[in-house]
């Protein structure tokens, strides 16, 4: 049995089912609790859980994830939201040398429970400063783990792996999606985790792989859709969900099947997660490559700010489209 | 903050407020009004969709920037955060310009490149605009310090809210302010509240937040914003502290936005009881505050009154229809504006591959 | 700062002085002759090549540290910055296991992976050693948060340089100490130089750094670091009203380096005078001052100060030896301690690829 | 004619000259004016220059880094020095907002002429925090040029170069190369002025390619004499210098000519320059590719601190030559 919920509400069951289950789970972030959140993911559950376990903040990120990152070396296990994403700029120091090296430099004596949990995204015209997607860049610093849901059930189940996991996770939302709908398992069919680490196949297909992650996997799914419809093309579509760990063996055995890769990509051109998983495919699965991998990422400027022309600047199903008919 | 009980002073009779003259009172006065229906025109089109991303209201607040800003010269520069359309026409940037931004149409100040949050105009001293909570307080600093550098007299003046205050940016820039003696003033436009937060939620201060420029040995003071004299009186001392002495200050200008956070912010009567709106709205409205002012020195009458709430309300209407036919910005401009070597074809500009869209 | 004219009151009469007894005191020489011994031996051998990095000393500190840390009890925590030896042998983390360390060998405290600046003994509520200016300080916040969150009754002592107190993560961990009302005490070890740079130089402020909580409504003292008694009086008051009221403090205690800031730093003698420096040798040692005092209480003997000593020489050189003889850590070692989870070989880390050296 | 210089002093001499140019050049840091330098590369210039134009810092580097773009904007054109390039963690929304996006919001209306600079490498010993090497990170933000020259000569040419660029320049150094030697041109011959975005082939060869940049060029040149005595493999050394803008036609046409390309990068394994620069390859390559592109990066784990194996972190000689025959 499952329900639809959005990925908004399939978050925020996560979040309950958790601060349910282990009373060292808390909350913390700017307007998570009598605001009930930015874009309302955390809604009811400063009032369910009390002030305690969920936390309002003053604008100080890295105070306050410095201050998370400190509590969980004691056990507690703060789950702090970043209103948006890209304002990991002002906690970079806390982000990547505290929550990612204090376990190495002490040996091994110390792990760092947190989450951190926020939108990551462009394409709801907030500007430069406003819609960087990290996950590449947390990726590339070892003792982070960094993932990215596409879906409300990958929403729901990642966010409870990261919370039980006993190493920093770092999960990317998307504004776009908190109002998406989809199935997610009913509660009573047990504990709906879904590990860090494993890709899913979101559509099958044999002339070509479109590897995606976050919400380019549902411009990937339109863009499959319109190749078999108006192009006879069959694309299968891989959807990432973990950045890392990475999911190489479903990767490679996507491209051993059909021979050709299109990354898509919401990063700008210059790295990106697609730039890693070019050269792991090339470099594991040479002999099996028809033709170059190709990506598709967004334009490479700072974000624009215009309605007119974000979505364009952004991968779409027009360039997914485009980019595997240039193929031949 | 700023308590009603404080006691009153008039401000009227300091230097800087009897050197106005009647046009010149009578131009303040306009140009709160201008902002205040300028941004009653982006709400109206906001709501019917025809922006993108946030609309941060300034209405409530207009005698902040409309006062500190009167007092700029040619070598004074300012800066702000993202509730940035007051000081735009403040500083004389054009409705048109400005409501062509907030359409994301290619005749805004910004190209469409920056939306409501990002506003410019650096031809009038005006550098913006800034989203990121705090970010712009070292980059006002470092205004003050091209000032000094370049040997010129002047002031920077730099915007942030009560909520920013808890940034470290903000903390590491007074130091520097101090340390350096930089001819900076940064203005707290306290509203009381960050986002849902109040004050209270989010500082802990002992008097008042402006207060810890004590920590930095720093002058600091704050303002009753309701009243135009007073913002002009207190935040002049403070620029000729800078132009003349090359010494900062914070003030702390209490004052109130009557809208949500942003639009988005439908919470906003949630966190905030309607009787504080309406008391605001009743008896520190900065607009009526100074009209009433100026009806009883018989500076403004009735009919200027109506004029110029009828001029700014046409010429609102006006900027909503060059925004309207303006046109969009082409999807390839999306790559001009990056690097200014690119941008102006210089030789550096050819060497090797800048962008990397695949 | 704290200057040699504050008149000096006389802190042997505080409780938590009185409650000391004779062993005790002598316990407390003990600790700062072995830091001094300690890092005496690490500096010879730094200088012979055996280690690399850096070695940040902390000799002429040693009262601070021991002074502060013999007031913890199972529930009090500590973290400091990079000069971290006297404080994991103050916790009582044994000279062999942080020799070996700075020898990079595979018995080191961090197994040979943190070096100088890395030293942690979670199980003796001691979260190490922190190379980035004070980004100790919101962990350190943190800690006093865990205590609070499990409702413990116990202090966090989170420990920076008067430099440090610059950094923006700083401000943000006080107002959020405050208005949290965390059971935190931050203690700057104010020696009066962030590298090359004097604290003048550094910090704009009035009075002192610590006088900054009050911008935050917060407490705060100033100590004389060179009289242990002190130290721990006032260093107890404020323990006590973390613990009791949860209530965070900044307290600023006085102190002095003798060597650079680091042992590459040979020009420390350049921005210091010499008699600055022996000024404070001959008239501030921390452990000569203790020393003097205990003999005057009848506590210590000359024999016995020998003999102390003695052990010290004998300990210091003893962990020389362990970490000369020592396995350095292996190739393949590097890949641990990334992940608990890769660590520990759980279900999670068996699910994709984690490591990607190519 | 040319001298021999060190690379500190190579820096340091283009640092004088553009001081003596453009009385708007202000060398602003920690350390830099009194103490000279932590590195000692700025030595003498504070003597020679006096207080307004050599400025020293507090540890504030958020604080001091934003004022300089601010300043920038006025027309000063601050050289800031980060101590260690690892530091940028506690300035990054400085560095990677308002640096590189304030020119595209206001729509060109402003530039920011700065330079940031210092060393960014691992192999001192330092640890974890201290071991950043963070040119791939910054070039993936347009609006950034990212360079690292490996070299005395390119060090100064590459400075003066930034320093007169109308945009943000970030210079990544190193510790370990401050005090080696290299011929560089005598100023009476006129400006020593190196182009961004133009790689230098630091050795011809016509078996395989190694690319790299920074130290890695050194370890890539001494790994190709090994090759080339005593297995005779004749490796060609592409020295990318900039990382962005970054020069694919030469990259291209080193592995148009060997058909085989490794990498050097002293990145960690996922992301870094490498993984970029293999991307652009197979993508604009892959008919010349008679292999899989190989990399050599740093060992996957935060930087360890030990001197008996943090060489044995980075790459290496050894390790390249490894790679290299591993090749077939
Ligand atoms: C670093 C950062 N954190 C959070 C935000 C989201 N945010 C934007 S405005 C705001 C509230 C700021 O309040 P205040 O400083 O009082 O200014 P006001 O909106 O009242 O003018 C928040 C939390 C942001 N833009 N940047
Ligand atoms: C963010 C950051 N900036 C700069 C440095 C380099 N650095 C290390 S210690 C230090 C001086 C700190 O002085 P202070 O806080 O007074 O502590 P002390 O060394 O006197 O104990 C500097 C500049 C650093 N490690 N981290
Ligand atoms: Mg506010
Ligand atoms: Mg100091």
């Amino acid at each position: 049995m499952s329900r639809t919920l959005t990925y908004r509400e399939a978050i925020r069951e996560g979040l309950d089912e958790e601060l349910a289950r282990d009373e060292n789970v808390v909350i913390l972030g700017e307007e998570v609790a009598q605001y009930n959140g930015a874009y309302k993911v955390t809604e009811g559950l400063w009032a369910k859980w009390g002030d305690k376990r969920v936390v309002d903040t003053p604008i100080s990120e890295a105070g306050f994830i410095g201050m998370g990152i400190g509590a969980s070396m004691l056990g507690v296990r703060p789950v702090m939201e970043l209103m948006f994403w890209s304002f990991h700029s002002v906690a970079f120091d806390q982000l990547v040398n505290n929550a990612a090296c204090v376990r190495y430099m002490s040996g091994g004596l110390i792990n760092v429970p947190i989450v951190m949990r926020g939108p990551a995204n462009g394409g709801n015209n907030v500007g430069a400063t406003h819609c960087h997607v990290p996950e590449a860049l947390f990726a590339s610093f070892p003792g982070l783990k960094v993932c990215a849901p596409a879906t409300p059930a990958d929403a729901k189940g990642l966010i409870k792996a990261a919370i039980r996991d006993n190493d920093p996770v770092y999960i990317m939302e998307n504004v776009l999606l908190y109002g998406t709908s989809g199935e997610v398992p009913d509660p009573s069919e047990g504990d709906h985790v879904v590990p860090l680490g494993k890709a899913d196949l979101k559509r099958e297909g044999k002339d070509v792989s479109i590897i995606a992650h976050g919400r380019s996997v549902l411009q990937a799914l339109a863009a499959a859709e319109t190749l078999q419809q108006e192009h006879g093309i069959s694309a299968e579509v891989l959807d990432l969900r973990s950045i890392r760990p990475l999911d190489v063996d479903a990767i490679l055995a996507t491209v051993r099947k059909t021979n050709r890769v299109v990354l898509v990509d919401e990063s700008k051109g210059f790295g990106g997660v697609s730039a890693m998983v070019s050269h792991v495919i090339q470099d594991e699965a040479f002999d099996y490559l028809d033709a170059p991998i190709k990506r598709v990422t967004t334009l490479d400027a700072p974000a624009t700010y215009s309605p007119h022309i974000e979505p364009h600047q952004l991968p779409n199903p027009a360039r997914i489209i485009e980019r595997v008919l240039s193929m031949g | 903050m700023y308590s009603a009980d404080t006691q009153q002073l008039d401000f009227a009779g300091s230097p800087i407020n009897q050197a106005l003259d009647a046009k010149q009172k009578v131009g303040l006065y306009r140009k709160m009004v201008r902002i205040r229906r300028f941004e009653q025109a982006a709400l109206k089109y906001y709501n019917a969709g025809k922006m993108g991303g946030f609309l941060h209201l300034y209405i409530g607040q207009e005698s902040v920037a409309v006062g500190t800003l009167s007092l700029c010269g040619d070598h004074d520069h300012n800066i702000t955060a993202y509730r940035c359309h007051a000081h735009a026409l403040s500083v004389g940037m054009s409705m048109n310009e400005c409501m062509a931004e907030l359409y994301g149409k290619a005749t805004g100040c910004s190209k469409g490149k920056g939306g409501s949050m990002h506003f410019f105009a650096p031809d009038k001293n005006y550098w913006g605009g800034h989203g990121i909570v705090a970010g712009q307080t070292p980059l006002g600093l470092g205004l003050a310090y091209g000032l000094k550098y370049k040997g010129l007299e002047g002031a920077a003046l730099c915007y942030l809210g009560d909520g920013a205050v808890n940034q470290g940016a903000f903390h590491e820039s007074l130091n520097l302010a101090a340390l350096f003696e930089l001819p900076v003033v940064y203005v707290i436009e306290n509203n009381g509240y960050s986002m849902g937060t109040s004050q209270k939620r989010s500082s802990s201060f002992k008097g008042c937040l402006a207060q810890r420029a004590e920590g930095y040995d720093m002058e600091w003071d704050l303002v009753n914003g309701a009243d135009l004299y007073e913002v002009r009186a207190k935040t002049h001392i403070a620029m000729e502290r800078a132009r003349k002495q090359h010494k900062p200050t914070i003030l702390e200008i209490a004052t109130y936005r009557y809208y949500g956070h942003s639009i988005a912010d439908a919470n906003h009567k949630k966190y905030r009881t309607p009787e504080e709106i309406e008391n605001y709205k009743q008896n520190h409205d900065p607009i009526r505050l100074w009209e009433r002012r100026l009806v009883d020195e018989g500076v403004l009458t009735d009919d200027l009154i109506k004029e110029i709430d009828l001029e700014a309300k046409q010429e609102a209407a006006a900027s909503v229809e060059f925004a309207e036919s303006s046109p969009a910005p082409t999807v390839d401009s999306i790559m001009n504006d990056v690097y200014w070597e690119t941008d102006n074809q210089t030789d550096a500009s050819k060497v090797g591959r800048h962008f990397f869209t695949d």
